[in-house]
Formats: structure tokens, C-alpha cells, sequence
């Protein structure tokens, strides 16, 4: 019941915040947040499970009660955590609690319903990692956006408008795809399976697979469901060419939005992608191989290239997680151990930087009300411990050693050099390119910005950030530091359930 | 002394056609209400031969009830087009066009 | 439980409790006429819908309806037949009565400082117990009796704003289009009986499997074309759909929600009462020669597509709704399209769920409409810009019912969109154009996404255009469009004892 | 699929009707069809003029000695015996006016107006069972049908009344029907309160089951004519069917000193003699449906065949009280002539009716 | 030979009688043609206004009530028929017979109660009435 509990708390706390005072607002939220994150954190110490969520492993905190019962298939409340879906939840929890912090000096309207929002979307997160039932997933999916495209419109940028808009409609399409794409899996099954259970659709899928739908025979039916799938989830992730509502939506975003998309909401692609395609349909997986690798290699260049021309800092940072997502996506794809697994610590690390980067360009936007690196000059004598946070965000950005990122770039390249498709390492080569990149884009723009003489094209006070925007900021160093020190304290656990999926193809 | 089923049938159609022809016509609310009420009438007809042809009273009765139900019609008919006429001064049914149609 | 005790016709007991309220309503009018005691009268209503949905669920639950082998009361037929209680007809019935209470509720802020309180209320409750003895109605009598027992008060409720040219000129509309449609309805009665000889609807269905109709093919097909027309005008849904854009506007806004929302279930009611009934697919089928369900599919695919297309293009948040509306009765019919000689009570289930979900969020859109009506903050998506700022709550509950009108989870209508649209697939094994069915209803619900997040866009993003005063929260719509919400949102979760009800009544009535 | 229709509701023949009667005198019954229709149209040819003839007497000579008895006068006693040629002068003399027709009247309706009335009110003596044989048609829904034929008589006014485009036509048009529809539900559901004891809408039915005795009173028995069963309904009826046709005190349609002569106003010459039949013949019409339903119809002392006569006493008798109510009574204002009718006679008619039925059923 | 022939003779016989009387008064009566007796007649006075006025809504409040009570009788017309055979036959109870008909009349009477209470057959308002509701009309 732990994971009920969880979100029971963040869905009764997001109604309470909704309609509290907006004085209290935001503490109020902040302290309702944190018993989530203690939550889970006591989770995370006390996680018994083994295996993989999917392939029969044994869950943790698991509980499955039926829910609707529609004759031939049956609907049912399942959720429980496995060694890839809890590292996720924890983050959730405490990259939210750190944003809600983090946003106390910018949001300065209508708090209520912004904290009563991001609870919701704290809650909404949870389930996407808990649920095993394909319409409970689902639910919690969709339920994500429309908090997500009210934060983008109300509390937005100047043009946030257009990009709630296209964040909606881009998300939705591709939800509707994937959706569309696993009815058609699952009526594919026929009587192979009884219930839109993850476990039962897996089981099916690997013993058997689909007998068929509307004259497409099984191979091509699983063919066609993969592909859809894969796009519908490539949009969330995003991937080049399917990434241009990120850009906008992350500069748009207010501060504390950004963090949590850039932190969360892109993992939901990539997690969506290692839950359905990379789990259930190997053998394709095998066969669109390249294709996937050429995609992913394409969004790290591209990504970093598109940074490398920015001068909005926020932008810098948001291009820069396309780019890192390619990296998830080659470790997906590599279908080896260290490449999965290097793949979820990717995303795990790269949660922590993107949302720490996203914080430090707040607080210093929240100071100098400009993003524009042309803008600014030696910010470092102002602000010396937000920009060297900054400082400290980008050196993991680029992987520097005994941060998580570097682990997690490191994972990933071992284990794309040994994957089995063609010309894996060359791949590889191209995509470790593009680290040199991100160390350009990510100097230059710091070189720019932050050192140097002092210089400030705009007419506010500068002054040191408050306590409550650095905390949150030193908190995820902290976090991110000790993953790179020790990436054990959840690479175990992730291979431990990433095994399974491999022992239906690619090698260990 | 005996006629045919059929041409009650036909009867009660021709009338149903000219209250339809009304209704398609008229822009008289009044009209519109007389024709509706030839097209009632006309299933009555209907209704009354064939309980005749088949014999059972079933027909008859629900003819009864259908002659009450138009007046009942007719009344509530007859209310709003008197409040019509109160607001647009007219009963003309193309008349009002507050809304676009 | 000892409903089995009580004589038949205490099954009708949710329908007469509504007579008598509706009765009773008259008498306080007849004892004080210029009384405006409107905690009383709207107490009134509201308590006799109330008390007689807590007796129909009280009935569902008892079992009635539900077959003896298990362990049910059985279905209960009154006056020989006439009426019959069975799980679809509480299921309906429920439906009426929980729109009718959240009506009543809401109106009584609504109808502040209007002369005709109490035959308001009374016409209400008058047409909710016609609606569901309409649920009841298993002769072409009943049916028709009812059907005019829930049109009459419904005419004059939309035009009962006796000074408001808008309300007069949709009461007079809705009346003409009313009246033929009846006409033609009873016509179709009528043709029917020349042709099998029966009003009741079992007995229909014995003389046409027995054949005996053979000279007569052509009036029993006529015959059914115009009880199609009948229906089609109840249900807001082609060729009969003139009315509803109109109707829904001009009328109070209290009436538009009772309307499209009650009114639409209780014609789907008879309609699926009479064509799984009355007239079984396959020996209807090989008298007229063609199958009535293609009638169905063409209209469903029409309605559908005609409703979203028209509400995507409107200005007016009220007429936008009233289109929508008519989509929405497009998506229901999608249980008559998906029924097949042999089954299809999957489908037609559906559909019961979504006129039921429908029966909340519908009735909470309209009712927020009838809020920025008494607001005064005008009619069109511009005037509604920004009303989050002052009214977040109540916005927060309009975004629920228009996402979930949308049928975007994690909303009701997620669900029933969807078993439509399985049903639909189901279906297609049997008659390939259920396809395309399947494919309108995606192709709509896409667009309609749009048109209703245009609306909460408004609500929750644009800034106000005009600076407003503060806006009044009357108790009674307030509470009624929350617990609308609430409803909306909860029915979520409590979804499964509703897909049994509605799953199990639709074995009942088509199996 | 062309069968014969068989009416199912049986009537019972053994009542002999006049056309029959006529074909077997007169032996035109061996020519089938059309003989029938001849022989229908004959009998209905002598009861046409029966009544044309007493509205001829009634009209112009007894209303006229009447109203004088009443006002201690001399009436007309010129011409003949007790004046009785005035009869032929008057309609002379009315035919043979000029016929002046308002410029605005609407023409088709100002024209059939008095046709309307007359007619309406003759068609209603079909279903009556005179006594002696003289029996038009006898229907199974005879009842139903003079009520329906006698409010057709109400449509004609409101033509005459509209149709003459004058203030005081239309006033009087308004006024008998608003009258007529008020007092035609407490005349429809007293007559039902009788068809219960009955148990039949056909008029020789009824009749006959007002045969059957009451109380046997020494020698003779009281017979069972419904006003002496429910005397309550047969005062209801008569009220009622003063106001019917529009008869002191309740004739303000025509009120002389308010609106001129109401419908009538306007017209003239034949046109008027139409109306003026018209109104006699209801008022005889009314006499002879409560003759027929409260007082036995023909029925009386002495042989079968001297049932007309008693019937034309009972007719005649009615027509007195009419008259006597005219000199005697005083008009009703028309508010209170609608409340009398909305507020007490509705109530009071349906009290009575189903007062009746639950005695009807305890009783048996 | 069925009644309504013979009915269907006196309707012709009824029409003749007035069509005999206006053809002997056509031959009787003089035409002098003057266009002021033409005129409308109002008691000798110069004819005012059209003839189309307003009259009392209070007709048109009688003739709806009517409409509905007059139509109701439809349903009285067969109970009163059969009830004497449906009493004498003990097949069914008396209440079963009469209550209906009670139930039926008692809801008609509930409205004719309302009907009169909302002054809709009250032909002049009493001051007070008129001042409470002016728009009853």
C-alpha cells in the first residue's frame, strides 16, 4: 500500500494546496511534498524486489486489485516497482520537492493553483513509474499534461501561449498513436491475453506474439505496433526530428516547470520506451536496430550542434537534453546490459543535472530578468554561488569524472561498443563526438556569461539569491556527486532488472 | 356494406401527405399547427381501420389516446405561440431569428 | 431488501415518486400561486429526485431485473406488459433522476427573481417522470404516452422566459420540430400496427419471427423509417437535430442541460428498447429486406461528424456545447449501429455508460454556462477570457467536464469513449462499415479535443479582456456543478460496478 | 389484399328504424341499394320538416302567446284561429326582405354561418327515437353523437360572429362560444352519469332501460326515467342545457341591451330566419335529448303508438320552461356566467359523476 | 342497412331545407343597392376603428382550459360504457374499476384547482391580484 499511500498524499495535497490561501501557498506545498520524498526514500531502503517488473520478477510494494471487468478483458488497479521504476519514483519525489522550493521567489501570482498543479503532476508521475496495468499507465500518461500545459500557459514566458499549445497537441497526437497502436497489439492477441496487465501483454508477446488483426498477419502487425509505438514515444522523449515543442515549452516554462520537464517528463518517453518496446518486442528491435541507433546518434550531434548556436541559456540547457536523451536512446538500443542499464542511470542523472542546470539559470534570471548570455558578462563577481553551482551543473553535463553523468556516458558507450547490430561502434564513435560538443557549447557559453569583466544589459540590482533558491541546488550537487562517486547505490538494482529483458535477445 | 383496407391506408396517406405538404409550406405557426394536426389525424385513421382489419380493439383505444395527446399539444402550441406574438408581434414562424438559424 | 414483497406496480415506484412530487409542486402553486418560497419549492424537487433515485439504485441493488437463475427478482411487467421494470429501464431511470436533482438544485439560484417558480419546478419533475416511464415504456402506447409526457413540459420550460425573445423564439422551434417529429412518430406507429397487428412490443417481435407479415414488408419498413425519425428528434441527432442548437441556446440554461442531457438518454432508452425488442435484426431483416442497422451507422457517422464540425466552428460557448451535444448523441448511437443478429450488447452497453457519464459532465458544462449566464459575463469564448482568475474552483470543475467531454483520461469520459470504440471494433467483424464508425469517432474526438481545450484555453489563459467586479457564488449551482465534477472524476475509479450494470442490462434486453 | 372490414362493437337490431319501416310500406326494399337510400331519404325527409314545422309554430306564435301570457298581454290574434296564420305571414315576410350584406364580411364564412346552424341542429334529431316508429338511425355511439353534432352548432356562431366584421357580431361570437365550451364538459359528463346506469351510449337502449320500474305506486308503477333515479344530474343537465343554447339567463351572446343582437347582428332577410331556425331547433334539440335520457323519451300511458305525442309533450315542455325562464329570470353577468360554469358546474358534474358510479357499483 | 346512411340522408335534407328558403327568398326579396346600408352597424352611429380589436385574454384562457378537460372526456366515454357490465361481473374488484377513474378525475381536478387559483377562469381581477401578478395575462 506504500505506493497508494504516496499518491494519495500528493493528490490530497494538490487539493488542499488548490484551494488554500496563496500567502501559505507555497511552504504549504513544500511540506506536503516532502513526506512523499521521505516516503520514498524509506522505499528505497526498504525495496525487497528482484528482477524486472514485466518478465515475472518479484515486485515490490506491489498491489493488484480488479477494477473493471468487461468480459473478455479485464481492467485492473496493478502497481508495484522494480529496480528500473523505483530509482525513477524517488526522483520524482525529490526533484519535486526541490522545485517547489526553487520556485518560491519567481511565482509570484495565483500560487495555489500552481503548487496545487505541481503536486498533481507529482502524483501523476508516481503512477506513470507504479503502473503495470496498461490503462492505469495510460491514465496517469494523460494525466500529466494537462497540469503540465496550464503551468506552461498561465505562469509562462511571453510567448507561452503557443507553447502550451504545441506542447498539448504534439503529446497528444502521439499518445493517441501509442494508445491506438497497443489496442491494436493487445486485440492482435486475441485470446492470448485476458487482461491489460504489462506482465500478461509481455508474456504474450514473447511466447507466441500477435495472431493478426484486420488481415495484417502477426509479424507485421508487431512490426507496425512497434514503430507506431516507438514514434508516439519518440515525440515524448523527444527525438530530432520530433523535438522542436521541447525548445519552446522549456523556455517558456516557468522555472520549476522546466525542472520538472526536463527532469521527469522526458524520462516518461524514454521509461515508456524501455517498459513497451525494448521489453516486449525484441526480435524488432533486432530488426530496426540501425535505424534507432542512426536516430539516436542524430539527436546527440544535432542536439549538441542546435545548442552550440543558442545564446538563451535556458534554450542552451534545453537543447542539450535532446542531445542527452540520444544518449538514452543509443544505451536502449545497444540491447546489452551496460547499455540499458546505462540508459535508466542516464536518465536518473541526467533528471538531476538538467534540473540543477535549470535552477541555476533561474536563479539568475530571477536576478538579472535576462537569459541572454550577450547580455551578461561576470556574473561570478555577483552571484559567485549560484554561478559556480552552474559552473559545477556543466562540468556534469560533460561528464566530468566522479559525477554522475560520467558514469552514465560510461555505461552507455561500454555498452553500445559491444552491441550486437552493425557498425555499433562506429555509432558509438560518432555519438562520444558528441561530448566534445556539449564541452564547446557548455564552456562557451559559461566563458561568455559568467567570467570576465562584469557586464549587465539590464537596469536591475543584482544580488545575491536567497537561501531558499541555492538549497535546493547544493542538495542535487550533492546527489549527483555521490551517484558518480558510487553508482552502485542504484546501477545494482537497475541491472538486477534489466537482466531479464535481455535474456529474450541481445546479449548479456 | 364493405371497403377494402387499403383505402382507408390510402386515405389516411393523402391526408398525411397534405399535412406534410402544410407543414413544409406554411409560414403560419397557426398553419403549421393545423397541418401537424392533419398528420396526427391521419395515423388515427390508420390506427382505427386496421384495429377494424385485424380485430382487435388495441388500435381504437390508442387512437383515443392519441386524439388527447394532440390537444394537449395543441394547448401547449397555442401558449407559445401566444407568447410569440407578445414578443415579435407577428406569428409568422420565419419571423424570429434572434438566433442565427 | 424486501422489494419483492411489494405488489408490480410499486416497481414503477421511481417514476410515480416523481408524479406525485411533480403533483404536489401543483397544489403548493394551487395554495399560494404568487409564492416565490423558492428553498421550499426547490427543496421539493429536488427531494422527490432524490428519494426516487435512491429507490431505483435501491431496486438495482434488491435485484430487480436481474434473472431469477441469478438470484434475481426477475423483470416485473405492469398493466399486462405495458410497462416493464427491468435493469435497463433503473438504469435509465437512475440517469434521469440524477440530472433531474442536480437541475433542481442549481436552479434554485438561477431562477432568483422569476415569476413562474413553481410550475418551473413542477414542469421539471413532470418531464423527468415522463422521461423515466419512457425507461419503463415496453408498448408503442406507453412509449408514445411518455414520450409526449416528457415533450410537453419540455416546450414550455424552454420558452418559460415569457419576455425574453431568445427563449420564446427556441421554445417555438423546438415545439414545431417537436410536434411534426411526433406526428410522424405516431404515423410510424401506426404502420407498424397495420402491419403486425400488435402495439406490444414482444408481440411485434412474435408475429414478425412467425412471418405473418409478409404482404406487408414495405409498411413495416416505412413504419420503422419513421419511428427512426422519432427518435432521431429525442435524441438530437439527425435529420432531427434542427432544434437542439437552438433550443439549447435560447433556453434557460438549467433547461439546455436537462434537455441534452436526460431527455437524449430517455429517447436513447426507447430506442434501444424497441429495436432490440421488437424488431430482431435477422427476421426484420429478411421482411424489409435491408438491415436497420445501416440506417443506424449512416446516422451515427452523420450526427457525429455534422455536430463536431458545426461546434468547432461556433463563437457562442452555449451553442458550441449544443453541438457538441449533438456529437455526442452521434457517439451513442453507435450502440444501435454495433448491434448484430447474434449479439452486440457489449456496444450497447457502451453506449448506456456514456449517456451516463454524459449525464454528469454535460449537465455540469451546461450548468457553469447557466453561472457565467447569471455572471453576466456574456456568451461568446472571448467574454469567458480569464474567469479562472475569480472563480477558480468553478473553472477547475468546467475544465474537468470539457476534458472529459473530450474523453481524455483520467476523466469518465475516457472510458465510455473508448468501450464505444472497442464495441465498434467488435462490431466490424461482422458489417465492415462499423470501421469507418470506429474511424469517425477517433477523427471527431480528435476535433472535439480542440474546440473544448479552446474553451478552457479561454478560461484558464487568456487574461479577462474586461475588467469584472466580483463575481457572486450562489450555493445551489455551485454545488451542483462540484458534485458534478466530483462525479466526474470519481466515476473513474468506480467504474466497474457501472460497466456490470450497464453490461448486464444490455445482455438482458439484447441476449 | 382486399378484405371486408367487420365492425366488432354489435348494436342491437331489434329496434325497427323508420327508413325500414317506410321500405316495407312503400316497398322499396326490394330494390336494393338504391331503394334504401330512397327510403332513407324519405324518412329522413318527414323528420327534417316534423321539426321545421314545430320551429314553425314555436318561432313566430308560441314564443310570441307565451311571452304575452307572461306579461299579462294579448299576443298576436289577428289572423285565423288564435292568430295561428301568422306563422305563414311572418316567414313571408321575413323571406321576403332584402338580403343586406356588410361591405368587410368576410363572404364564404358570412354565408355559411346560418347553414351551419341549422343543419348542425336538425342532424341532431337523427339519432332521437321519436316513439311510434319514427327513428331515424339508431348507432351504437348515439349519445356521443348529439353531444358531438350539437357542439358543431358553437363553430357557426364564432363564423357568424367573425365573419360579420362588427364589434358587437364578434363580441357575441366570442361570448357563445366562450359560454358553449364552458358548459359543454357539465352537460357531456352528466350524460355520462345516465349512459352508467344504462351501461350503453345508444339511445334506444337507454330508453329502454328507463321501462323498467322503479317503485310500483298502488296501481301504477313510477317508471324508472333517470330524473326521477338521479334527480341531482337532471338538474345539472337542464342548467347546463339552458346555457347550451344560450337561453335566459344565460343568452348575454345575444344580450339585446349590451351588444345588439350579438352574431346576428348583421344579418338579414334568410340569412336570419337560418339562425332563428337554427336557435329553435337546438332549443327543441336540448328538449328532446333530456326527453329522451331523463324522461323515458317517448314512453307514457296509453298504447306504443302514441309515443310521439307523449314525446312532443315532453319536447314542448321543455320549450315552455325556456320561455318561463326568459320573462322570469334576469341575465347573468358573463364573469359570472364562466365561474358558474368553471367553478360550480364542473365540480358539481363531476361529483355527481362519480358519486353515481360508486353507488352503481355498492348497490349491485 | 346501416344508421349512418340514413344519417347521412338527414344531412342532405338539412342541407336542402336552407338552400329551398334561399332560393324562395331569392325569388321574393328586392335588391335596392345603396352602399350606405352596407355599412357596419353600430347602433346607427358612425362606424369606428377596425373590427379586429383585442378582446379579453380571459377568452382565450377558457378556450385552452377546455381544450384539455373537453378531450378528457374521450377517456370517461368508454369507462362509462363498460362500467355497469364490468360491475356486474365479478371478475374484478369494484376497486379496481372505480379507482382509476378516481385517480384519473382527482389529477384533473388538481389542475382545474390550480387552473382557477392562477385566476385563469376569473374573468374581471380584483385590485389586489392586479397588483401582484400584471403579467398573469
Amino acid at each position: 500500500m506504500m505506493i497508494e499511500a504516496l499518491l494519495a498524499v500528493a493528490l490530497v495535497g494538490a487539493l488542499v494546496t488548490f484551494v488554500a490561501p496563496n500567502r501559505i501557498a507555497g511552504k504549504l506545498a513544500f511540506a506536503i511534498s516532502l513526506v512523499p520524498a521521505a516516503l520514498s526514500l524509506w522505499m528505497f531502503a526498504a525495496f525487497d524486489g528482484s528482477g524486472n517488473a514485466l518478465l515475472d520478477g518479484t515486485l515490490a510494494f506491489e498491489s493488484q486489485v480488479e477494477w473493471i471487468d468487461l468480459g473478455s478483458y479485464t481492467i485492473s488497479w496493478f502497481v508495484g516497482l522494480d529496480g528500473i521504476s523505483l530509482p525513477l519514483v524517488v526522483l520524482t519525489t525529490i526533484l519535486t520537492s526541490l522545485a517547489i522550493m526553487s520556485s518560491w521567489t519567481p511565482i509570484d501570482n495565483r500560487e495555489s493553483q500552481f503548487y496545487g498543479l505541481i503536486l498533481f503532476i507529482e502524483a501523476n508521475l508516481i503512477g506513470v513509474f507504479a503502473a503495470l496495468d496498461f490503462f492505469l499507465w495510460f491514465i496517469f500518461w494523460e494525466a500529466v499534461l494537462i497540469p503540465m500545459y496550464l503551468l506552461i500557459g498561465i505562469w509562462g514566458g511571453p510567448r507561452r501561449k503557443y507553447a502550451a499549445i504545441k506542447f498539448f497537441v504534439y503529446t497528444n497526437v502521439a499518445s493517441l498513436l501509442m494508445f491506438g497502436a497497443f489496442i491494436a497489439l493487445v486485440l492482435g492477441l486475441g485470446d492470448g491475453v485476458t487482461s491489460f496487465a504489462l506482465p500478461e501483454v509481455a508474456n504474450a508477446m514473447l511466447n507466441g506474439g500477435p495472431d493478426g488483426l484486420f488481415g495484417l498477419e502477426g509479424t507485421t502487425l508487431a512490426s507496425v505496433v512497434f514503430v507506431a509505438m516507438f514514434l508516439g514515444f519518440a515525440v515524448k522523449v523527444p527525438v530530432v526530428p520530433f523535438h522542436t515543442w521541447l525548445p519552446d515549452a522549456h523556455v517558456e516554462a516557468p522555472t520549476p516547470a522546466s525542472v520538472l520537464l526536463a527532469g521527469v517528463l522526458l524520462k516518461m518517453g524514454t521509461y515508456a520506451l524501455l517498459r513497451f518496446n525494448f521489453t516486449m518486442f525484441p526480435d524488432q528491435v533486432e530488426t530496426y536496430a540501425v535505424p534507432i541507433a542512426a536516430i539516436a546518434v542524430i539527436s546527440v550531434i544535432y542536439g549538441a550542434m542546435l545548442a552550440l548556436a543558442q545564446t538563451d541559456l535556458k534554450r542552451i540547457v534545453a537543447y542539450s537534453s535532446v542531445s542527452s536523451m540520444g544518449y538514452v536512446i543509443l544505451g536502449l538500443v545497444a540491447y546489452t546490459q551496460f547499455g540499458i542499464g546505462g540508459a535508466t542511470f542516464q536518465m536518473v542523472s541526467h533528471g538531476l543535472i538538467s534540473g540543477l542546470m535549470f535552477m541555476a539559470v533561474g536563479v539568475i534570471y530571477n536576478a538579472t530578468h535576462t537569459r541572454l548570455v550577450t547580455d551578461m558578462s561576470g556574473m561570478a563577481d555577483r552571484m559567485p554561488v549560484a554561478v559556480g553551482i552552474l559552473v559545477a551543473g556543466a562540468f556534469g553535463y560533460m561528464g566530468l569524472p566522479l559525477m554522475s553523468g560520467f558514469a552514465a556516458e560510461y555505461f552507455i558507450f561500454f555498452g553500445a561498443f559491444g552491441a550486437g547490430f552493425d557498425y555499433a561502434p562506429l555509432f558509438t564513435a560518432l555519438a562520444m563526438f558528441g561530448i566534445v560538443l556539449v564541452a564547446g557549447y557548455l564552456l562557451f557559453a559559461l566563458q561568455r556569461a559568467v567570467f570576465g569583466p562584469y557586464r549587465l544589459e539590464t537596469d536591475y540590482e543584482v544580488s545575491r539569491a536567497p537561501l531558499h533558491d541555492i538549497a535546493p541546488m547544493f542538495v542535487l550537487l550533492g546527489i549527483i556527486i555521490a551517484l558518480g562517486v558510487a553508482p552502485d547505490l542504484i546501477f545494482e538494482m537497475i541491472t538486477d532488472a534489466v537482466d531479464p529483458i535481455l535474456e529474450n535477445g541481445g546479449e548479456l | 356494406m364493405s371497403i377494402g383496407i387499403e383505402y382507408y391506408v390510402l386515405l389516411s396517406m393523402g391526408l398525411f401527405c397534405i399535412g406534410l405538404f402544410g407543414v413544409l409550406t406554411r409560414r403560419n405557426a397557426l398553419m403549421f399547427l393545423m397541418s401537424v394536426e392533419l398528420m396526427l389525424n391521419a395515423a388515427n385513421i390508420n390506427l382505427i381501420a386496421f384495429a377494424f382489419y385485424h380485430g382487435n380493439l388495441t388500435g381504437q383505444v390508442f387512437a383515443l389516446f392519441t386524439m388527447a395527446l394532440a390537444a394537449a399539444e395543441v394547448a401547449v402550441g397555442l401558449g407559445i405561440i401566444l407568447v410569440l406574438y407578445r414578443n415579435f408581434r407577428d406569428v409568422d414562424v420565419t419571423v424570429p431569428t434572434t438566433m442565427r438559424w | 431488501m424486501a422489494v419483492f414483497e411489494l405488489p408490480g406496480w410499486t416497481a414503477l415506484a421511481p417514476a410515480l415518486i416523481l408524479a406525485v412530487t411533480g403533483l404536489v409542486l401543483f397544489v403548493f402553486d394551487s395554495i399560494s400561486p404568487n409564492s416565490t418560497n423558492r428553498s421550499l419549492l426547490a427543496g421539493t424537487a429536488a427531494g422527490g429526485a432524490l428519494v426516487s433515485l435512491a429507490v431505483a439504485v435501491w431496486f438495482t441493488f434488491a435485484g430487480v431485473g436481474t434473472p431469477t437463475v441469478d438470484g434475481g427478482l426477475g423483470e416485473i411487467s405492469i398493466l399486462g406488459g405495458q410497462l416493464v421494470v427491468d435493469q435497463l429501464a433503473l438504469y435509465f431511470m437512475i440517469v434521469v433522476a440524477i440530472v433531474t436533482a442536480l437541475i433542481t438544485v442549481a436552479s434554485y439560484d438561477y431562477l432568483v427573481d422569476h415569476t413562474y417558480q413553481a410550475e418551473y419546478y413542477s414542469l421539471i419533475i413532470l418531464a423527468a417522470t415522463g422521461m423515466s416511464l419512457m425507461a419503463a415504456a415496453n408498448s408503442l402506447v406507453t412509449i408514445f404516452i411518455a414520450l409526449e409526457l416528457a415533450s410537453l413540459p419540455s416546450y414550455a420550460l424552454v420558452a418559460i422566459l415569457k419576455d425574453n425573445r431568445g427563449s420564446v423564439e427556441a421554445g417555438l422551434k423546438y415545439f414545431l420540430i417537436g410536434a411534426l417529429s411526433s406526428a410522424i412518430f405516431v404515423y410510424g406507429i401506426s404502420l407498424v400496427y397495420g402491419a403486425t397487428g400488435h402495439l406490444q412490443l414482444e408481440n411485434i417481435a412474435a408475429v414478425i419471427s412467425g412471418g405473418d407479415v409478409d404482404g406487408y414488408g414495405g409498411l413495416l419498413g416505412l413504419g420503422i423509417l419513421m419511428l427512426i425519425g422519432g427518435f432521431a428528434f429525442k435524441t438530437a441527432s439527425v435529420p432531427f437535430h434542427f432544434w437542439a442548437p437552438e433550443a439549447y441556446e435560447g433556453a434557460p440554461a438549467p433547461v439546455s442541460a436537462f434537455l441534452s442531457s436526460a431527455s437524449k438518454a430517455a429517447g436513447f432508452v426507447i430506442a434501444f428498447r424497441v429495436f432490440t425488442t421488437a424488431f430482431p435484426l435477422g427476421e426484420t431483416t429478411a421482411l424489409i429486406g435491408v438491415e436497420w442497422t445501416h440506417a443506424f451507422i449512416i446516422l451515427a457517422i452523420v450526427t457525429m461528424t455534422v455536430g463536431n464540425f458545426a461546434a468547432a466552428t461556433q463563437d457562442n460557448v452555449k451553442r458550441m456545447l449544443a453541438y457538441s451535444s449533438i456529437g455526442h448523441a452521434g457517439y451513442a448511437l453507435i450502440g444501435l449501429a454495433g448491434l448484430t443478429a447474434d449479439g452486440g450488447e457489449f456496444v450497447m452497453g457502451a453506449a448506456m455508460m456514456h449517456l451516463l457519464v454524459y449525464g454528469f459532465m454535460n449537465t455540469g458544462a451546461f450548468l457553469f454556462v447557466g453561472l457565467a449566464e447569471r455572471w453576466e459575463v456574456g456568451r461568446t469564448f472571448e467574454d469567458y477570457n480569464g474567469l479562472s482568475t475569480q472563480a477558480p474552483v468553478a473553472c477547475a470543475a468546467m475544465a474537468v467536464f470539457l476534458f472529459s467531454l473530450a474523453g481524455i483520461p483520467p476523466f469518465g469520459g475516457f472510458f465510455s469513449k473508448f468501450f464505444l470504440f472497442m464495441g465498434a471494433i467488435e462490431a466490424s467483424a461482422e458489417t465492415t462499415a462499423m470501421l469507418a464508425v470506429a474511424a469517425a469517432l477517433v477523427v471527431n474526438s480528435a476535433l472535439s479535443l480542440y474546440y473544448y481545450s479552446r474553451l478552457v484555453k479561454a478560461l484558464w489563459i487568456e487574461e479577462p479582456s474586461t475588467t469584472r467586479d466580483r463575481l457572486a457564488q450562489p450555493t445551489g449551482l455551485y454545488a451542483a456543478i462540484i458534485v458534478a465534477a466530483v462525479m466526474t472524476v470519481v466515476i473513474l475509479p468506480g467504474f466497474g460496478p457501472v460497466v456490470d450494470t450497464a453490461l448486464e442490462a444490455a445482455t438482458a434486453i439484447v441476449g | 389484399m382486399v378484405e371486408a372490414i367487420t365492425p366488432i362493437a354489435l348494436q342491437n337490431d331489434e329496434t325497427i328504424l323508420l327508413p325500414e319501416r317506410i321500405g316495407d310500406l312503400t316497398g322499396l326494399d326490394q330494390f336494393g341499394v338504391g331503394g334504401e337510400l330512397l327510403a332513407a331519404f324519405l324518412a329522413a325527409f318527414i323528420v327534417g320538416n316534423l321539426m321545421l314545422a314545430m320551429t314553425g309554430v314555436a318561432g313566430p306564435w308560441a314564443k310570441r302567446k307565451i311571452t304575452a301570457a307572461f306579461t299579462d298581454r294579448i299576443a298576436v290574434n289577428r289572423l285565423g284561429p288564435a292568430g295561428l296564420f301568422i306563422i305563414v305571414a311572418d316567414s313571408v315576410r321575413l323571406l321576403s326582405k332584402e338580403l343586406v350584406i356588410p361591405e368587410q364580411a368576410d363572404r364564404p364564412a358570412y354565408d355559411l354561418a346560418p347553414i351551419v346552424v341549422a343543419a348542425s341542429a336538425l342532424l341532431g334529431f337523427a339519432v332521437i327515437p321519436m316513439g311510434s316508429g319514427i327513428h331515424l338511425a339508431d348507432p351504437e355511439v348515439g349519445l356521443a353523437y348529439v353531444f358531438a353534432i350539437a357542439g358543431i352548432a358553437s363553430i357557426g356562431l364564432m363564423m357568424a360572429g367573425y365573419a360579420s366584421s362588427n364589434k358587437y357580431s364578434l363580441l357575441g361570437g366570442l361570448r357563445a362560444v366562450a359560454q358553449n365550451i364552458a358548459y359543454e364538459i357539465p352537460l357531456v359528463v352528466t350524460g355520462l352519469s345516465v349512459v352508467i346506469f344504462a351501461g350503453s351510449l345508444q339511445m334506444s337502449t337507454i330508453v329502454e332501460a328507463q321501462a323498467a320500474t322503479l317503485v310500483p305506486l298502488g296501481p301504477i308503477d313510477i317508471p324508472a326515467w333517470y330524473a326521477l333515479v338521479n334527480p341531482f344530474a337532471f338538474v345539472l343537465f337542464l342548467v347546463a342545457n339552458f346555457a347550451e343554447v344560450g337561453r335566459n339567463p344565460f343568452d348575454m351572446p345575444e344580450a339585446p341591451t349590451e351588444i345588439v343582437a350579438g352574431y346576428q347582428t348583421e344579418y338579414s332577410s334568410v340569412y336570419f330566419v337560418l339562425i332563428y331556425l337554427g336557435e329553435f331547433l337546438h332549443i327543441f334539440l336540448g328538449g328532446a335529448i333530456i326527453a329522451t335520457i331523463f324522461l323515458g323519451g317517448p314512453a307514457g300511458p296509453g298504447p306504443a303508438e302514441l309515443g310521439i305525442v307523449w314525446f312532443l309533450i315532453k319536447i314542448w315542455a321543455v320549450f315552455l320552461l325556456t320561455q318561463w325562464l326568459r320573462s322570469a329570470v334576469p341575465r347573468v353577468r358573463i364573469d359570472q356566467m364562466i365561474e358558474i360554469g368553471w367553478k360550480g358546474l364542473l365540480v358539481l358534474s363531476f361529483a355527481n359523476l362519480l358519486l353515481t358510479a360508486a353507488i352503481v357499483g355498492l348497490i349491485t | 342497412m346501416n344508421d349512418w346512411i340514413a344519417i347521412g340522408a338527414l344531412a342532405l335534407v338539412g342541407l336542402l331545407i336552407p338552400f329551398g328558403m334561399m332560393a324562395v327568398s331569392y325569388l321574393l326579396r328586392p335588391t335596392v343597392p345603396e352602399t350606405s346600408k352596407r355599412a357596419t352597424y353600430e347602433s346607427g352611429e358612425i362606424p369606428t376603428g377596425g373590427t379586429r380589436v383585442r378582446f379579453n385574454i380571459q377568452y382565450y384562457m377558457v378556450a385552452l382550459l377546455f381544450l384539455v378537460f373537453d378531450i378528457e372526456t374521450v377517456f370517461l366515454f368508454p369507462w362509462a360504457v363498460v362500467y355497469l357490465d364490468a360491475v356486474e361481473s365479478d371478475a374484478i374488484s369494484l376497486l379496481e374499476i372505480l379507482g382509476p377513474m378516481l385517480l384519473f378525475v382527482g389529477i384533473l381536478l388538481v389542475g382545474l384547482a390550480w387552473a382557477w387559483r392562477n385566476g385563469a377562469v376569473q374573468w374581471a381581477q380584483t385590485p389586489r391580484q392586479a397588483a401582484t401578478d400584471t403579467d398573469r395575462q
